[in-house]
């Protein structure tokens, strides 16, 4: 169900423009600051806003284009959305508010409330399926909308922040089941979110929208190796690998193995960020369980840092200090020992 | 009501009358019709008589608008006129009275007494048939009353007194007699040229008319009318 | 428990006594000065209890009636964008102004066996609407609708229009979330509209009269029986009013807290 | 723009037709069947003006009464936890049922010359509200009041309270957070509830001619002025009532979309 | 205005028991997972819902105490409160929402509008200050809940999660503001989150509740040293220290000194994460500009990591790989070289 779109919307006096192209079984997400254009966005792609021109095409079929008079309502195109308030029925348990997409869809009611409760088993929710979401926390609420959307199996799935209100520890494990989900999951996914590490791990294509208009498309590597606003390099503070995990040693796709922390297994993604990594000289002795020799492909000086482009198996990005680029006179070409505590990766099962 | 006699005898020229007769009667005979029909099928075991009781006008409307009525008694001729030309009856006069509260407390004996400044006086609208019998009163005795209130049926002005809203009232004599324990009545000359009619006619038509005659007839009678002028309307 | 916020401001609170003082007080003067021993004859006549059994029936189907026809019609004009729905908005709001009685003659015109619709209903099913009980529905019905029409449009108005985008992004078509996200969230309002709608179904007078007329046991209802009761006898008028209260308030009572009270 | 979801379900749409048509046919016969020639002619009679004038003037007086007393008194029974509330709920709903005539007639027993009430007013004050014009706003308004107070609970009942809270937390006494958060907040059910009340007045007839009398200038409103014009000449009854309805649909249509839309 | 409270609130089977005593002028950040119970004791102490026994206590003032029949209700307290789901006003600009509890609290329109401009402007909205609430997105309408809270200088401050919609760049804007506003600002704040750098950077003192009760309380370095439940654990990974900074030199208040990456002066805290701390036996030659002996105090095992805390100038927590301990042979007493890099650290003005 590949998603292809050329999104024009008008709201009084913002607009927003923005190509978006989504394969079968990727996800893209959509990143900017507050007010960028995300949520109209996702609202377009949804048909809860009818574009004012351009066209969107959901498995080719033309489900928007103003100009050809075509428009399919919202619950015809098999979009699931989580929104940012949740939107959850009032008047609803927790587990009908799940099974609710699924009777829509002709489910009995018997089949669609075991479903909707295996849904609410999977978001480590299943002592509130009873309960009414003026009874659930924030959080509680929010994964309550998670499970809701990904019930219907949708072929598109949106997703406006859907691990912003979630505490650090469930935020982990519900991410990390996410990722679960979009691989299993045959459709095309839009990601709204504020937080880089989520875009990464879930997301194989980032849009940076800035003010209505895209500002930056591509893989997360790619934009992290080059961004093109502040708001980017901001952001995009994280070296990404694919790789296949045993145990704590995970051998990259691209060549190279790197140690991290907690046990894992399996085909993984595993990142650290550029503040992570340590140059030195000589081959230093200690802790840090990753170390070898790159050369030095570049260097930028940003705000405050340095942002240092090395290649070697790994490729990698390090951010450094102005004294530290002194003292280890670095330059172009130079080789240097680099090292990385395994603490300070994160591997995710893809 | 009551009736202290059997049943009389059928009347007319004694075929019995059978079936369902729909009477369509101004609301102020509901009593003396619901008696006068009650008599009316003990003496004719066959028959069965169904009363619409409303509004003159509203009555008038609804026939000419088709509904199914096989005798119409109206409270006014202006209403039977809007029905029926022809082979009306008047049944019955209604005669004015001055309804005053109980004991006549301002001593009121005639019609200029109503016209004093202190006294709060209510009358009928003229469009409705005591309004129009009072205006005529007025008229015969030259003179010009300030109400405070024109009201829309005579059963409304008469509350006006029993309440104590108004100090006199021009109504019907049966309503005065109707309401004896609260209110008095007090005669005067120029009632006589103020008097109101009852037409009464069976409809061209009736479903049921000769049940419809039968029933006009019964009303004409002796005993129809022993019944109505013991509720203090006056027969012609 | 303690009630949360226990101060009420006497600002609110006085206007909302006078404003209950203001409702309550006729009603207890009325119970005050009622005849209450002629209370038992009057019962005991059959032509009341069939007349408040009749009010009861013909107000609650009017209702129903109403409810399937009226909220639908609301819906509609809170939710779609079809061209002349100011204008039906308005056509919707005017037969409260229309004096029943005439509101009873226009049923007669179109509803009537020579009425507009009427002279083919009676030659083409044999159908007659005026002088039946079918006749009192349809009269309370035109009156008593646009109480519901507009108190529930009302409260679609209030209510906030993105659960049902929720809703149609979960495959629901509007039916489906209309029925089960929007019905339930205006429950409240449609319940207000209900009572409305049933209290002036079962209060109505003129229409029902003028259309359907006033015989015992098919047409007379409760407010009809008051009307004949006043010709003869205004205080067993007022006490056949009173019974009328009653049995409203003993049933709003029990159906009310129970039917609105799920939101508080 | 386009409409954003233009397929509106059949299911919903024939329904809200039919009760549409419902509503319309019956003023459509009127209009039909209306002896237009003598509309002119009525017209001009300085007394229709008078009617006219009068009830536009008692009905929008006696909804501002309603406003100032209802709008209090719903929010009484939304929002707070008074013992006795379920009774009052009960109490202001039960004029609806009652004959508006019997009200007329209770209005009397307590406000009249000799009402409870009444005679303290006169014998004090010298205030006599019979046959007065204020008595035609006091009749409107007992009649009407409990349409708004019902539509204005409904749409408290749907408010979410927390707003409430949000501006008890800034500082806002109830009654500042009443004023300046949750009136806005159901504003449409307010609007809704005005409708229906001053629709309600506009139409009135039983309470008012009981109560107030009926005298031209001072207590014949339009509706008075179409029942005795029913008595001798139905037609013309027809066609003012039509004026009074082609009057409220201009009010209507100007105000309503103005106010209610708001929201919209 | 001292904040002191023994909460006990029954909710249907939910029961939140919690001791809170809040000093003027300082933040005590309630921290916990999900469903805990942290909106419920921030509505308990701004009066929207009734203790069911205890008491609270605010300058010296008993605003709620079943037992002695007191009750104050909110709109008395004085207290600010930042929901979190904003709760705006929806029939009201931006401008008149926060303009709402100073005309609340007596003052001019023209006045408080003026002030309340100011108070968008300071949160970054001055351009939407004619908006609607919902023409707002999700993060702007974060933004104007915490002005309009703040705009009425509450004596007590409440804040339900201020900062989760905010997007990365604004949020630490936003915090460094609050930061600031909570200085400046003479009562108690109360504050709840979910991110722990929140919680180390704007609190004083922290509350760790789970499913309903205290588990933990102290302050960021006590919890961070000696954590009682694993959500605890997995919480506080920081290590923060108070100092004066002059540039990218850190001079800490209990000794010692830090180089960070981002000039700064002042007054700051300095914050680096476990994860971050590598462990060597000689001492290495490279970038980390942060070099230090130390002596290892204690080695506890987490799940996959092991935390080692070490004395030194300064005190230290760091979590190396169990091969890295096995490597480096590290027993207590033992004396060890730390390095931290200086873009690992993150400095904030107090
Ligand atoms: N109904 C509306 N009327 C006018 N402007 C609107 C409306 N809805 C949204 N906007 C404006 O459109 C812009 C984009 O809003 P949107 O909700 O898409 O932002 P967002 O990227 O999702 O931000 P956030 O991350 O804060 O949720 C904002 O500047 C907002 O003010
Ligand atoms: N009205 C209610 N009825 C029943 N249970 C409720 C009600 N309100 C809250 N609860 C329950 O109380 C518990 C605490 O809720 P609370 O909102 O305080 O959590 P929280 O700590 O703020 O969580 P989050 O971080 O997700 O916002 C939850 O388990 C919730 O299900
Ligand atoms: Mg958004
Ligand atoms: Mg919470």
């Amino acid at each position: 169900m590949t998603l292809q779109a050329t999104l024009n919307v008008h709201i009084g006096s913002f607009v927003l423009t923005a190509d978006v192209e989504v394969e079968p079984g990727t996800t893209l997400a959509l990143l900017g600051p507050n007010g960028a254009g995300k949520s109209t966005a996702l609202r377009a792609l949804a048909g809860l806003r009818p574009l004012s021109s351009g066209m969107i095409e959901l498995g080719g079929r033309l489900v928007d284009a103003p100009e050809k008079g075509v428009f399919v309502p919202p619950e015809q195109r098999s979009v699931g959305v989580v929104f940012q308030d949740y939107l959850l029925f009032g008047h609803m348990s927790a587990v009908d508010n799940v099974a609710f997409g699924l009777r829509a869809r002709g489910m009995r009611k018997r089949e669609a409330n075991a479903a909707a409760a295996e849904w609410l088993d999977r978001v480590g929710l299943a002592a509130q399926a009873r309960h009414r979401p003026r009874q659930l926390s924030g959080g509680q609420a929010q994964r309550v909308a998670l499970a809701r959307a990904l019930a219907i199996q949708p072929d598109l799935l949106l997703l406006d922040e859907p691990l912003a209100a979630l505490d650090a520890a469930t935020r982990i494990q519900i991410r990390a089941q996410l990722r679960k989900h979009l691989d299993a999951y045959e459709g095309a996914t839009v990601l709204v979110t504020h937080d880089p590490l989520d875009a990464m791990v879930l997301a194989d294509r980032l849009l940076v929208v800035e003010n209505g208009s895209v500002v930056q498309a591509g893989s997360p590597a790619e934009i992290a190796k080059r961004p093109r606003t502040d708001y980017i390099a901001a952001l995009v503070g994280l070296n990404l690998y694919r790789g296949t995990a045993d145990g704590v040693s995970i051998k990259l796709d691209d060549g190279g193995v790197l140690t991290t922390a907690h046990r894992i297994d399996g085909p993984v993604f595993v990142t650290f960020p550029p503040t992570a990594v340590s140059l030195h000289k000589t081959r230093p002795e200690g802790s840090p369980r990753n170390t070898w020799l790159a050369e030095v492909a570049g260097i930028e000086q940003h705000a405050d840092t340095v942002r240092v482009r090395l290649t070697g198996t790994p490729d990698l990005l390090a951010d450094v200090t102005t004294a530290a680029v002194a003292e280890l006179r670095l330059t172009s070409g130079q080789q240097v020992w680099v090292t990385v505590k395994a603490t300070e990766t994160h591997a995710y099962p893809i | 009501g009551s009736s202290e006699q059997p049943p009389a005898a059928p009347s007319g020229a004694g075929q019995p009358v059978t079936g369902e007769v729909t009477v369509f009667a101004a609301a102020s005979l509901t009593e003396t019709f619901t008696q006068l029909g009650k008599d009316f099928e003990a003496a004719n075991p066959g028959a069965k008589v169904k009363f619409n009781f409303g509004g003159s006008s509203a009555l008038a409307q609804q026939i000419n608008q088709g509904a199914p009525a096989d005798v119409f008694a109206s409270a006014s001729p202006a209403n039977m006129k809007q029905v029926a030309e022809t082979g009306t009856v008047t049944f019955v006069k209604n005669k004015l009275q001055i309804a005053v509260g109980k004991g006549n407390p301002h001593k009121m004996a005639s019609l200029a007494d109503v016209l004093k400044p202190e006294i709060k006086l209510a009358l009928c609208a003229e469009q409705v048939p005591c309004g129009a019998a009072a205006k005529k009163a007025f008229e015969v005795a030259k003179l010009t009353p300030k109400p405070v209130t024109l009201e829309q049926d005579v059963k409304a002005t008469l509350t006006k007194v029993k309440l104590g809203e108004v100090d006199a009232a021009l109504v019907y004599e049966t309503d005065v007699s109707a309401a004896a324990k609260d209110v008095d009545g007090v005669d005067f000359p120029e009632a006589a040229q103020a008097v109101n009619d009852y037409p009464i006619v069976t409809l061209p038509k009736a479903r049921n008319a000769s049940g419809g005659k039968a029933f006009m007839d019964f009303i004409l009678s002796d005993k129809g009318r022993q019944v109505l002028t013991k509720a203090g309307f006056d027969t012609p | 428990m303690r009630a949360v916020r226990a101060r009420v401001p006497v600002v609110l609170l006085i206007p909302a006594f006078i404003g209950l003082a203001f409702l309550v007080l006729p009603m207890v003067g009325l119970v005050i000065r009622a005849p209450w021993s002629t209370l038992v004859d009057q019962l005991a006549t059959a032509e009341v209890g069939e007349a408040l059994r009749l009010s009861l029936i013909c107000a609650t189907s009017a209702t129903a009636i109403c409810l399937v026809l009226g909220v639908p019609l609301a819906w509609m004009l809170a939710r779609t964008e079809l061209p002349g729905r100011r204008v039906a908005r308005a056509f919707v709001t005017v037969p409260l102004v229309l004096p029943p009685v005439v509101g009873g003659v226009a049923l007669l015109l179109v509803f009537g066996r020579r009425g507009v619709l009427g002279q083919y209903l009676d030659a083409w099913f044999g159908i007659s609407l005026p002088f039946t009980t079918a006749g009192v529905v349809v009269a309370e019905a035109f009156v008593a609708m646009p109480f519901l029409v507009i108190a529930v449009e009302g409260a679609l108005r209030g209510a906030d229009p993105r659960f049902e985008e929720a809703a149609a992004t979960l495959g629901a078509s509007r039916w489906t979330a209309f029925r089960r996200v929007t019905l339930p969230t205006v429950a409240p309002g449609i319940a207000a509209g209900s009572v409305l709608c049933w209290a002036r179904a079962l209060g109505e007078f003129g229409a029902t009269i003028t259309f359907a007329g006033n015989y015992p046991g098919t047409t007379q209802t409760m407010p009809l029986a008051v009307y004949l009761a006043l010709e003869q006898d205004p205080d067993s008028a007022t006490v056949l009013s009173l019974v009328l209260l009653a049995v409203s308030i003993v049933i709003l009572v029990s159906l009310r807290d129970r039917w609105i009270g799920t939101r508080a």
